[in-house]
């Protein structure tokens, strides 16, 4: 696992689309918790500086009007993101940045709105295969994680689903599922385990002034662990 | 081309058509749509020297409305005290500012929006949130948290649950798609708004002293531009221009809803604080009530100069609009901006970034008038300063409102019947712990969150608390913000005076109680018919008993709202002084939340000051759910040497570290309260039971001040801080840990001296909070 | 019985989502764009024994799927 | 030339808003219905000089107005 300063030498650049709102959070978390010097990426780009991995934000990308990340998955620096995709780049998206992922075609599956047709900000408990059991906020209108029985099955089999929502003891329920997602599902991995989308939103907990959790470090730790 | 000089109209093709004045009946007719009173007219006709044209008199309907002249209120207005150490931009400007710490100000307002949320609940309030967002950030302030005030009609009533649908879908949408975080305010539930309901909207901003922007067309030659969305047939103000012989000047146009586009707010934000922290900016002024009409003349008017516009170059949504219509349209999203020509390169630069479509519409002349050219049409040509400085004033007729003639006796009859029957007792009780409600169903709609900087929110209860966390290093690390917002409007209408000093002293409880020094005070106005004599006398006395508390407190009034004509007919809503408060935190590590969020066992202790006036049934929650009127029975005034004590004894066990918990003892008394701060360890399985057995305590409001939450272990040595500061300090509640016994329930019990409660149903209607409605 | 009942904001009423995909597709390089509107389409079935069905439809329409302050709507009774 | 672009969720994916509308319905006593669908309609308007509108709205429909892994759309040039 490498260290905190060995983090705080990765290269990561935070896009930012019209409507993002959680660029600058993102960027908070990693120029004050990792040192790290990262730096926006504006959406007109058309290629991006060297880097190790990217963050696409949460937000309201173009006003998540057509569908929530639709329009931002057509911007010009998304074919670069894709390139820097095909290369092996390390891609990281929170909520709207996750519905960037899957409306672009990185991440497999769709967003949708929430059963409940309202948008919900809460406190939820995540966890993934082999990991604890974190507490991480979500705050979405569109995160009902939808694909279909041939598509669960790929997910589940390639060990792709990164995390799902869960109760405090780690079981996964329907009662604690917060927006209808199909088997719970909160993130997922691309094939090659480069890209994760994730509805949570670590950078909310990251110093436990915040609503009491830090649990997001662990999985910004295990995403930039893997870079 | 590095600058560029505004093109000036030079050939004019006709005079414009001016109003008929000579024909009475539909000079009556005009006025009367235009709510101009012929005393006005006067005024108007020795402003311009002659007939107006229709435009003109379109903008002094606009100008002269309650809304943007506060020609009722002005003259009470003036009572606020408003200066202070910390003040940095008082009542007047955008929104308030004042100090918190060396240079970094806190820029904070609110704002009403009833009228259009009760016609369309969604956009209605979305707009309100969009307009109360644009005065603080036009300021050159970054928005750090929204709050908002409802009031609804009875849940009962079947306008109800589509309006809190609607509105709290609104609010929540909008500052969600902005980015600013939802982290507190109030709602309830009361017949008294069944025909008016009340969405009053508040941002809070950071800003730093030497970077603050005002509302001034400075510089003769300067350019007037207009940035941001089109303009439409939005909202226009005041009635339609259907006059039959003025068809064919006003495009007899019907004027169409406001509707809210967050994502334009977002990017206009973000090029609004780019361009005002480039400086390239004079004065900069956002499009609200009366949109171009009221931006335009209040720039030109507070720096004494005229503005020329020519509305050609206005962009404009739909076709043909006349000049009345673009002066009047309430079109959101739209800036007003102030320049020097040789800046203009590096505005648009900016504002194209930002996707704005944006024209120099504009300059600023030396004229002293507002000049008005549309499609080679001199459309408006006025003084600035009759409609601005000089707008009437009125002070409305007064009248003290008779009271009931047996005041207490159904009081009496209601304490009677708590102290007999306990069935009854634990009734109301639960009654009124569904009527307050738990807030989970509106506040999950809010995105409280976002910004990184909420460390205490709605979901705690009590004040919200932000910690600043800037990169700027030149303030404390841990510096925050403690807000609140709220009022009692059942103990205003029992006394104005006292009701609206109280609604002060509550918030400053709220935020004292979060570890929190109060600063300042923002305020939003709403009451009835200003020309009913009784309500104009509780407007004035809940001035009055705002201003006292202010005093009282050190919290100047630094901005504010004032909403009048709130009623349906004959009937007036429940006077409601909505109150505002900011308060600094030194150290938000520190912060008290106002709920246990834990199983462990502690004591719930009263602190009350010691010649606390009684306990009162009066205008309380118990009577409101017992149906016993506000307007019975008496309320006493707040004795402020005793409330100071109460908050330096809280300030005194925030140092020593015993307090877990603490809030404001507030409505619904102790047993409210201790409800309020147990329910959430209920939930987690902990049993609450309140000790209390009198019923004035356990009901009555008004003696005691705050709740505290302590180890028992901790009770002796709280007690001695307390009585320090000479108040007592008395345990009224314990949480305690489930026994064996009850180890497999679901939630832990609450008991109290009129029996035990099954918590399994009270909570599930206690969170069943809002009437079910749809968009 | 299947009824569409479209229903559409006011002519006039700023749509932003219209203008924002507009805007897009433009800023994107699509061009000859004149105009998109937006509406939203409810195919209502009703079943055949209903004694009134076009009232019902459109008391349905009137109250839940059309907010009169804002939007018009259309009804249409879909071919059998 | 205006062509209409009726998007819809596929079949197989739950219509929470569908579902809540019929639900109310039923509960306020509406009686017979048999089911709701929404579709979301654009009407796109393009300049009739653009030589070949119907592969532009095919690709504007494709890349922008429906997602394909939870969406359908059909299209239909409307009446002149
Ligand atoms: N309309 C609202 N919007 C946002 N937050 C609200 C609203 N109404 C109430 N709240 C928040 O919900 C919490 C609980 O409110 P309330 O039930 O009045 O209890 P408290 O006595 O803690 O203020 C408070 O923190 C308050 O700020
Ligand atoms: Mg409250």
């Amino acid at each position: 696992m490498l260290t905190k300063p060995a983090f705080g030498r990765l290269r990561v650049g935070v896009v930012q689309f019209p409507g993002s709102n959680c660029d600058d959070d993102c960027l908070d978390v990693l120029r004050r918790h990792y040192e790290m010097d990262a730096s926006k990426i504006w959406h007109q780009e058309t290629s991006l500086p060297k880097l190790d991995a990217l963050i696409l934000p949460g937000g309201f990308s173009f006003g998540d009007y057509l569908r929530s990340g639709a329009l931002a998955a057509r911007a010009p620096i998304m074919e670069s993101i894709k390139s820097f995709a095909a290369r092996g780049g390390r891609i990281l998206g929170i909520c709207n940045g996750f519905q960037i992922l899957t409306e672009s075609g990185l991440l497999p599956g769709a967003l949708l709105h929430n059963s409940s047709q309202k948008f919900i900000c809460t406190h939820t408990k995540i966890k993934s295969p082999q990991g604890p059991v974190l507490k991480i906020p979500i705050a979405h209108a569109e995160g009902r994680f939808w694909i279909d029985e041939e598509g669960l099955r790929r997910l589940d089999d390639l060990d792709l689903i990164a995390y799902r929502y869960c109760a405090d003891d780690g079981r996964v329920s329907v009662e604690v599922n917060p927006n209808g997602s199909v088997a719970n599902i909160a993130g997922v991995y691309s094939k090659d385990k480069k890209i994760l989308g994730m509805m949570p939103h670590p950078e909310r907990a990251t110093d436990m002034l915040m609503g009491g959790s830090s649990d997001g470090i662990t999985v910004l730790n295990d995403f930039l662990q893997r870079i | 081309m590095s600058s560029i000089a505004f093109p000036k109209m030079t050939q004019r093709v006709t005079k414009p058509p001016l109003i008929n004045v000579a024909d009475k009946d539909q000079l009556s007719a005009l006025l009367k749509r235009h709510k101009i009173s012929t005393d006005e007219f006067d005024k108007i006709l020795s402003a311009t020297g002659r007939a107006p044209t229709l435009a003109e008199l379109g903008v002094f309907s606009a100008m002269w409305s309650e809304h943007c002249s506060y020609k009722s209120s002005r003259i009470h207005l003036r009572r606020f005290p408003t200066k202070g150490p910390k003040v940095v931009v008082g009542p007047g400007e955008n929104a308030g500012v004042v100090e918190l710490e060396g240079d970094l100000c806190v820029a904070f307002k609110m704002e009403s929006h009833n009228h259009p949320s009760f016609i369309e609940p969604y956009q209605g309030a979305a707009t309100g949130v969009g307009g109360i967002l644009r005065d603080v950030f036009c300021m050159g302030a970054r928005p750090v948290a929204n709050l908002n005030c409802l009031r609804f009609g009875a849940r009962s009533h079947h306008k109800t649950p589509t309006l809190v649908a609607g509105v709290v879908k609104g609010i929540g949408d909008y500052g969600n798609c902005v980015g600013i975080p939802t982290v507190g305010g109030s709602v309830s539930f009361d017949e008294t708004y069944n025909g008016n309901c009340l969405v009053n909207a508040m941002t809070v901003g950071l800003i730093h002293k030497n970077k603050i922007f005002k509302g001034y067309a400075t510089g003769i030659g300067n350019l007037v531009v207009y940035v941001g969305s089109a303009t439409g047939r939005d909202g226009i103000h005041g009635a339609t221009m259907a006059s039959d012989s003025f068809e064919d000047t006003a495009g007899a146009s019907k004027t169409t809803i406001q509707v809210g586009d967050p994502f334009a707010e977002k990017l206009l934000m973000e090029a609004t604080l780019e361009v005002l922290e480039k400086g390239l900016v004079v004065g900069i002024q956002d499009m609200g009530a009366a949109g171009l009409t009221s931006s335009s003349f209040e720039m030109a008017g507070r720096a004494g100069n005229g503005v020329y516009i020519n509305l050609d170059h206005v962009p404009t949504r739909s076709a043909n609009m006349t000049a009345y219509e673009i002066m009047l349209s309430e079109s959101q999203e739209r800036m007003l901006m102030v320049i020097e020509p040789g800046k203009w390169t590096e505005l648009q630069g900016v504002l194209k970034k930002w996707q704005l479509s944006h024209a120099v519409i504009g300059e600023v002349t030396d004229t002293g008038r507002m000049q008005i050219d549309a499609k080679g049409v001199l459309e408006i040509d006025l003084p600035v300063a009759p409609l601005t400085d000089e707008a009437p004033v009125y002070e409305r007729r007064m009248a003290l409102r008779r009271s009931a003639c047996d005041e207490s006796s159904p009081l009496k009859k209601l304490r009677e019947r708590l102290s007999s029957d306990s069935g009854y007792a634990l009734d109301l009780y639960k009654k009124m712990i569904v009527d307050v409600g738990s807030k989970k169903q509106i506040i999950q709609q809010f995105d409280r969150h976002v910004g990184g900087k909420t460390v205490f929110d709605s979901e705690r209860g009590g004040a919200a608390v932000i910690w600043i966390r800037s990169r700027d290093t030149t303030h404390k690390p841990f510096l925050g913000l403690a807000i609140t917002a709220g009022c009692n409007e059942r103990r205003v209408k029992n006394s104005p005076l006292i009701g609206a000093s109280e609604a002060v002293r509550d918030c400053a409880r709220a935020i004292i109680a979060a570890g929190g020094l109060p600063i300042a005070v923002t305020d939003c106005l709403n009451f009835g018919n200003a020309e009913d004599a009784e309500v104009m006398r509780e407007f004035s006395d809940s001035v009055d008993g705002i201003a006292e508390a202010c005093q009282q407190l050190g919290t100047p009034v630094v901005s504010g709202n004032v909403s009048l004509y709130n009623a349906t007919g004959a009937t007036s809503i429940f006077p409601t002084p909505m109150i505002g408060m900011v308060g600094k935190m030194d150290d938000v590590r520190k912060a008290v939340p106002a709920t246990v969020e834990s199983g462990q066992d502690l004591l719930i202790c009263t602190i009350t000051a010691r010649s606390a006036g009684n306990s009162s049934l009066a205008a309380s929650l118990a009577a409101k759910n017992a149906n016993i009127s506000p307007i019975e029975g008496a309320i006493t005034a707040i004795d402020w040497m005793e409330e100071k004590k109460s908050h330096e004894a809280i300030y005194s066990l925030q140092k020593s570290g015993y307090l877990v918990a603490a809030r404001a003892a507030g409505e619904g008394g102790i047993g409210l309260a201790a409800f309020k701060m147990a329910v959430n360890s209920v939930r987690l399985g902990a049993s609450l039971e309140i000790l209390t057995s009198d019923v004035s305590e356990f009901f009555g409001e008004g003696a005691t001040a705050f709740l505290v939450a302590i180890k028992p272990e901790n009770l002796r040595a709280a007690r001695n801080i307390a009585e320090q500061s000479q108040v007592s300090l008395k345990s009224a509640a314990t949480i305690s840990r489930l026994g064996q016994l009850e180890a497999n329930r679901r939630f832990g019990v609450i008991k109290t001296c009129f029996g035990p409660i099954s918590t399994e149903d009270l909570l599930a209607s206690f969170e069943a909070f809002m009437p079910v409605g749809t968009t | 019985m299947d009824f569409e009942v479209l229903v559409q904001l006011k002519a006039e009423v700023l749509d932003p989502e219209a203008r924002a995909i507009k805007d897009t597709l433009i800023a994107h390089g699509t061009t000859s764009i004149q105009s998109i509107t937006i509406a939203k389409r409810y195919v209502v079935s009703i079943e055949n024994n209903d004694p009134h069905p076009e009232e019902k439809i459109k008391k349905i329409a009137d109250k839940y799927l059309a907010n009169p302050v804002s939007q018009t709507y259309s009804i249409k009774r879909l071919g059998e």
